[in-house]
């Protein structure tokens, strides 16, 4: 179970989180949404270490991991996976190697027994007969799936989105879908997505919270979000122009 | 080797192609269009470039006197050539020739990074669609700059280098300054030689770069590896040119 | 007034910001070199990308650093005829000072820069982000072998290129000046240079590790984008130039008292 | 108005478009849609000659446009206005110049009359009074709208979007799209290429399905839905199915 309290985070004199709590429960797909800039990757960052809060708690299974050190982080980062937007792999490497250079890091497997497991990922997210080729040579939405497959290669008990289908064209958006929904319901994973994405957050989330003006406006299941009365959500539901929304103004 | 030698052959073509477009903008008046520009560019490149010269030229300064009279001490202890000599050699050669590969470092990479940044970003084809031609709108400006600042910016490296030079022969081997200083050594043909140097150097490293900067490909690779081009390429030039000269100006000046 | 002191006071924290992001990043990188917890493949590669990349602009360099110093030396002797100070004048200059430094400075265009746009790419698309997500420390796995890469390197082009110099000063002594090849040779052997060889060979260690560690600093603090990376890359190839002239300057004057 | 003849076309090495063949209408908003993004907007640069192609010609108010000299081409580039995917806006310029700089190059205008289309169109774009400001102090969103505004500001009958809502949120999406129907000219053309299909049901009139580097289909709304056509089926049910109410 991940659970923040009470988050703070700015970044010069722009005040990103304004005191964000949230509950994720086990083996649930917990979707955070908003506009772009509401700081929904930043709440995720906070997770793994890559940033620390201003002030607030972090607790997974109820440890409290808030001020570990990089070092410790390693630890919580073998237990939660990243997948970033931009799918990050390796361009020097083969799809293949990138996939296998976790196991090769810290199963202690030779070069080509990471390989072998390394096929096996793969095999995971439909990407088998690609494992020659390099990243450069493959659409975004393959990347996507081939970044998935070395998340995985940790055995992670969580795994954290970030934007897995803004910029990749709908059918291959409907494929990350249907991925992250088969990790939650065969391994059970727990999985925390952040995207903007309408049509993937009613496809696939168990929960959605959503962050507005630095905190959680509201928490609960697609269906509540449906029928909420709430101005703000509707509008962004609907994602018609006109509406109270405002936005983060002229930076600086 | 040899697609390097035909990618490398293949740039220099396209390099002098760009050369020639700067100069038929420049004949066709395009420095009144963009003298703000020009203007604009002095001061970036001539700014940004001051405090560099002055370390890297300064230093280098030293660090010859330094070594030099810690060698002529072992074999004869008279110092009093020194000082011309070092003057002299500074204006033929170390004085253009290093400022010239700051220039090429400082503002090369900085003419690569800006023009590819621009690139990567398509404001260049946002030019090319309003009928702005980005050899006249973007080379021109920085090419003219560059070509002055070049030429002050060595004669400055030349004064910083030789000061830094006379006060280390001063506080270590007391030379008194009056001895350092005598130019009778330098001659007309050195300070023609320094001046042509500083010169070619100044109008060869913003079209190479430029070259480098335009010719820059998509992603965010693209215009580190520009960057790195114009930083390689411009520095190569300077030395490859100053070989030429300093063959020419031994053969034909004296 | 107040103006001018504020530039000032902002230029010396961002200076000392620098230095010190360096000096911790080296600490970081000499903790994973001893014990060498490095990744061999990642080692491997740099050693090729470093050692192929750098090798023809080096020897070029070189070759034309040679001739430069003959045609330079060459007005001298023209004057005096004091054609036996040649060879000294030469070799003296190649070895010590300008060899060294102008092998430096390519090395710092061609690797070092090239060091930093790869490092920021990676930094900018998020994929140290990635690195350190797997758990794998991004300096033990990026940063080390390419500081190991380019100490060693530098050492052996400045050791080489030496060589080469000598023998395109050799050339152009012959063409230019008519002194037979083998008594230009001659003469660099009789000048006991041997003392200043071995300068140039620590000063070119030395200036590999300041270009490996100035470049690799500015590649990890890359930021905005693609044009954060060429900001880092025109950054680090100055950071890079100065760090030369000074540790030139610190090695002479080490080696003055020694 | 523009007429694609057996376009091929590679970009960076990669073949990315192959025989195609498009007749945009006056009057209509076209919308271009497809896997992968590189072929669409090779297409609009073809378009406006930013590209030539390997094969094929395009041909712009019946005129090829590879037979233009330097000034023909000038005039033509005059009728098109294009919203670059990466804004493109001059860092270097603050608003009220990026929006003025067209008019300044066609220099027919005097610089008072420029200033008042320059004020007079970012109040149109919802950006009043931010001549003053430079691009690095805007939003993704701001920074799409005042590139809207420069692409524009001349009146040019043809404009071309090349995914205009990339990577903003669905709310400032609709905005952007809500201004494209706004701005579109009557007797010009409007081209946009994007992803966001549910918000360019609303605003595009004929559509074109670009796969595998050739046109898949082209036809109404009515047509996309009767179509049989299997890639046709998934590629806008997948976008259409889920979200909104």
């Amino acid at each position: 179970m991940i659970e923040f309290r009470n988050i703070h985070k700015r970044f010069g004199e722009k005040e990103v989180l304004r005191g964000v709590s949230l509950q994720v429960e086990k083996g649930q797909i917990q979707y955070i949404i908003g506009t772009s800039g509401a700081g929904k990757s930043v709440l995720a960052k906070h997770l793994v270490g890559l940033m620390r809060a201003d002030s607030g708690q972090i607790l997974l299974d109820g440890e409290d991991i808030t001020d570990w050190n990089e070092q410790a982080f390693y630890k919580v980062r073998r237990r939660c996976a990243t997948v970033f937007q931009h799918s990050t792999l390796f361009d020097s490497m083969t799809l293949a190697e990138n996939v296998a250079l976790p196991l090769r890091k810290h199963r202690g497997l030779s070069h080509q027994k990471a390989l072998v497991r390394a096929m096996e990922y793969l095999k995971q997210v439909n990407m088998a007969d690609h494992g020659h080729r390099f990243p450069a040579d493959v659409g975004d939405g393959l990347r996507k799936r081939v970044a998935i497959a070395r998340g995985l290669t940790m055995e992670p008990e969580y795994v954290v989105f970030d934007e897995p289908t803004t910029g990749i064209d709908p059918l291959a958006a409907a494929n990350v879908d249907q991925l992250i929904r088969k990790l939650s319901d065969d391994f059970g994973v727990t999985s925390i997505v952040i995207s903007h994405d309408l049509r993937s957050i009613f496809r696939v989330a168990d929960r959605i919270a959503m962050l507005y003006k630095g905190r959680v406006w509201l928490d609960g299941t697609p269906d509540e979000f449906q029928e909420t009365t709430d101005p703000v959500v509707r509008q962004f539901i609907s994602g018609d122009a006109e509406g109270p929304m405002e936005f983060p103004g002229v930076r600086g | 080797m040899t697609a390097a030698l035909a990618a490398w052959i293949d740039s220099s073509v396209r390099t002098w192609d760009l050369l020639r477009q700067t100069i038929v903008w420049i004949l066709r008046g395009a420095l009144r269009r963009r003298r703000r520009q020009v203007l604009q560019q002095l001061y970036e490149m001539g700014n940004r470039s001051v405090a560099f010269i002055t370390v890297t030229l300064g230093i280098l300064g030293m660090i010859s006197v330094f070594q030099v009279l810690k060698q002529v001490e072992k074999i004869v202890p008279d110092f009093s050539m020194i000082g011309p000599a070092f003057i002299q050699m500074m204006i033929r050669e170390f004085g253009p020739t290093i400022a010239g590969l700051m220039i090429a470092t400082r503002v090369g990479s900085g003419i690569a990074a800006e023009i590819g940044s621009m690139v990567v970003t398509e404001q260049v084809d946002a030019l090319r669609m309003c009928n702005a031609d980005p050899v006249d709108y973007l080379v021109v400006p920085r090419f003219v700059a560059c070509g002055i600042q070049s030429v002050m910016l060595s004669v400055y490296g030349v004064l910083v280098g030789v000061l830094a030079g006379a006060v280390t022969a001063y506080l270590f081997w007391n030379v008194p300054f009056e001895t350092f200083f005598r130019l009778d050594l330098v001659q007309w043909g050195d300070i023609a030689s320094g001046l042509l140097k500083a010169m070619c150097y100044g109008l060869a490293i913003p079209v190479i770069s430029a070259q480098a900067g335009l010719e820059t490909r998509g992603g965010s690779e693209g215009v580190g590896t520009s960057t790195t081009r114009a930083v390689v390429n411009a520095s190569f030039a300077v030395v490859v040119l100053d070989l030429i000269l300093s063959g020419f100006s031994y053969l034909v000046l004296f | 007034m107040t103006g001018v002191m504020a530039r000032v006071g902002r230029i010396t924290i961002n200076t000392l910001v620098v230095v010190g992001g360096m000096t911790t990043l080296l600490g970081r990188i000499l903790r994973s070199l001893f014990p060498l917890r490095c990744d061999a493949r990642e080692t491997w590669r740099a050693f090729y990308k470093v050692g192929v990349k750098s090798f023809p602009i080096v020897i070029l360099t070189a070759l034309f650093t040679g001739a430069i110093m003959v045609i330079q030396s060459g007005h001298y002797v023209h004057k005096t005829g004091a054609t036996s100070l040649l060879g000294w004048a030469a070799g003296f200059a190649v070895f010590a000072e300008i060899g060294p430094i102008l092998i430096g400075l390519m090395f710092s265009g061609r690797v070092g820069a090239n060091n930093t746009a790869e490092l920021g790419t990676m930094v900018v698309t998020e994929q140290v982000d990635a690195l350190r997500s797997l758990a794998i420390n991004p300096t033990a796995y990026l940063v080390a072998p390419r500081f190991l890469a380019m100490t060693v390197m530098l050492f052996l082009l400045t050791a080489m290129g030496d060589l080469f110099a000598l023998f395109g000063g050799a050339v152009t002594a012959k063409f230019m000046l008519d002194v037979p090849v083998w008594i230009f040779l001659q003469q660099v052997m009789d000048a006991q240079l041997l003392d200043e060889y071995l300068l140039g060979l620590v000063k070119g260690t030395v200036f590999g590790m300041s270009i490996a560690v100035v470049s690799c600093y500015y590649g990890l603090t890359a930021q905005g984008g693609a044009t954060g990376v060429g900001r880092a890359v025109n950054a680090s190839v100055v950071a890079a130039a100065i760090g030369i002239f000074v540790t030139d300057f610190v090695v002479a004057l080490m080696w003055g008292i020694l | 108005m523009i007429e694609a003849r057996h376009l091929s076309a590679s970009f960076e090495g990669v073949s990315v478009l192959d025989d195609v063949n498009i007749r945009v209408r006056k009057g209509t908003i076209v919308g271009i849609v497809g896997v992968g993004g590189v072929g669409k907007s090779v297409l609009l640069k073809l378009f406006c000659g930013l590209m030539t192609p390997e094969e094929g010609q395009v041909m712009v108010d019946d005129v090829d446009i590879a037979s233009l000299d330097f000034d023909g081409l000038g005039s033509l580039r005059q009728r098109f206005g294009m919203l670059f995917q990466n804004y493109a806006l001059f860092d270097f310029m603050t608003v009220g110049e990026n929006v003025a700089f067209p008019l300044e190059q066609t220099g027919d205008c005097p610089p008072e009359e420029i200033q008042a289309r320059v004020s007079e169109r970012l109040v149109d774009v919802g950006l009043a009074g931010s001549e003053m400001l430079y691009p690095r102090e805007l939003s993704g969103g701001m920074k799409k709208r005042v590139s809207m505004a420069r692409a524009t500001i001349a009146n040019a009958r043809i404009l071309l979007y090349d995914d205009p809502s990339a990577g903003l949120d669905p709310v400032t999406s609709s905005k952007i799209f809500s201004l494209i129907e706004r701005l579109h000219d009557p007797n010009g053309v409007s081209v946009v290429v994007s992803h966001d299909i549910d918000r360019m049901i609303g605003v595009c009139h004929e559509w074109i399905l670009l796969h595998q580097g050739r046109v898949w289909f082209v036809g109404g709304l009515e047509a996309v839905k009767m179509s049989s056509d299997p890639v046709v089926a998934t590629f806008f049910d997948t976008a259409s199915q889920g979200g909104g109410v």
